[in-house]
């Protein structure tokens, strides 16, 4: 087997998911490319004006690397990309990408909710929402911690 | 000495990003956070009211972990990326 | 809820993944959008110089609509895009996208990998490769049947 | 009158994409299966040798499924697509 491509990245700046998909497409020997990305969602009655950010700079890129490392060798995929945006973004940016090349699909899958669900509990990262009618820190989902539990993470 | 670091709504509470503190021999991190929880009668209430999870060199650790002089430690909220 | 948008594409042509992206990322209340693309796989032994598909026109279409409703109903998703190519592949070249936008990523996510465990058991779709040494169809596998199974779908 | 097509290995092998066959009251798929069988012995030996699946009006059947004048039927490998 070839050596897994990993790339990590925490940024300000946007990302483009085509470069991205297209950098994973042309790993050799490649039959699926899985991207996720999530956006800053605004669901109307939140009146979400901005997210910020935060994160523990060196540690970030550490657990997305590790998590990276996990996932790899738990499913065996030839390329993952994770970029994760810091900053202040505002409804309908993109603040996170995942993307895994793999043989098959379902290693492509299982990769990128694996990580997904990592990052969710474990990258040193935090969400502050700015309303129209004041400020206040994102709480942790009781959900995002059964999901990493399915992975035996936590 | 060890460097502490505060994140998110722990750093906003405590209105402090980063702290140093003298230790000459390993302890665990509870015995830090006890020293830090004696600072002021602010700090014993942020930190019993904050649910917590703390990283040692930039790796998430439990309580039992052993600190040495020259650490990193860092103490944060639940996280919330992605 | 808005009604599901959903995108549905039998064609010779190839797609632009940026351009199904964009337009899935701007979904109302969207917050995670997962997409997969299957790609001609060239694992360098099998020699394979083209891959043809076959489908059953008209049908195919019903079959990729009929899933895609399933996936709405089932995982609440807010929009599902399903592109399948016919004719003549080289290596390399994508064969089949799936994007979703949903609120949150577990169902993205699972109806994802729903659609693609469907779609490899019902589209009426059939793969021909041909390699240096001759052609031949490809052989239904008995773990995409597995796969369907997970789903209650066979 | 029932419109039968054939698609990939299976259409291939029987050198038929479509054909038609008088029916005048509703049978089953099976019924017509039978009769495809007796057209000549290769196509009873691609029928017997050849793993299929079949479609009434465009949607996916069983071999019990009635079939009507005027139906559109279809014989065809498990599918490969994706």
């Amino acid at each position: 087997m070839d050596k897994p491509l990993i790339k990590i990245t925490v940024q300000t700046e946007d990302f483009s998911l085509a470069d991205e998909y297209q950098l994973l497409a042309n790993t050799p020997g490649c039959g699926a490319v899985l991207t996720f990305s999530g956006l800053v969602r605004d669901d109307g009655s939140t009146q979400l004006q901005s997210l910020e950010l935060e994160h523990y700079p060196g540690m970030t890129e550490q657990a997305l690397t590790d998590i990276a490392l996990l996932a790899v060798a738990r499913f065996k995929v030839k390329a993952v990309t994770l970029i994760h945006r810091i900053g202040t973004l505002t409804p309908q940016q993109q603040i996170v990408l995942v993307g895994v090349a793999s043989s098959h699909r379902r290693e492509a899958f299982q990769a990128g909710e694996f990580i997904m669900d990592y990052l969710k509990t474990k990258a040193p990262l935090w969400k502050k929402q700015h309303l129209a009618t004041g400020s206040d820190w994102v709480d942790a989902k009781h959900t995002d911690a059964e999901c990493a539990k399915r992975w035996d993470l936590s | 000495m060890i460097k502490i670091l505060f994140f998110a709504a722990l750093r906003e509470r405590l209105q402090c990003r980063e702290l140093q503190l003298a230790i000459t021999q390993p302890c665990q991190m509870q015995d830090v956070l006890k020293q830090l929880q004696q600072q002021s009668e602010k700090w014993q209430q942020v930190f019993s009211e904050q649910q917590l999870l703390c990283a040692l060199n930039q790796q998430i650790c439990s309580l039992n972990t052993l600190v040495h002089p020259g650490d990193e430690l860092a103490f944060f909220p639940p996280v919330t990326g992605g």
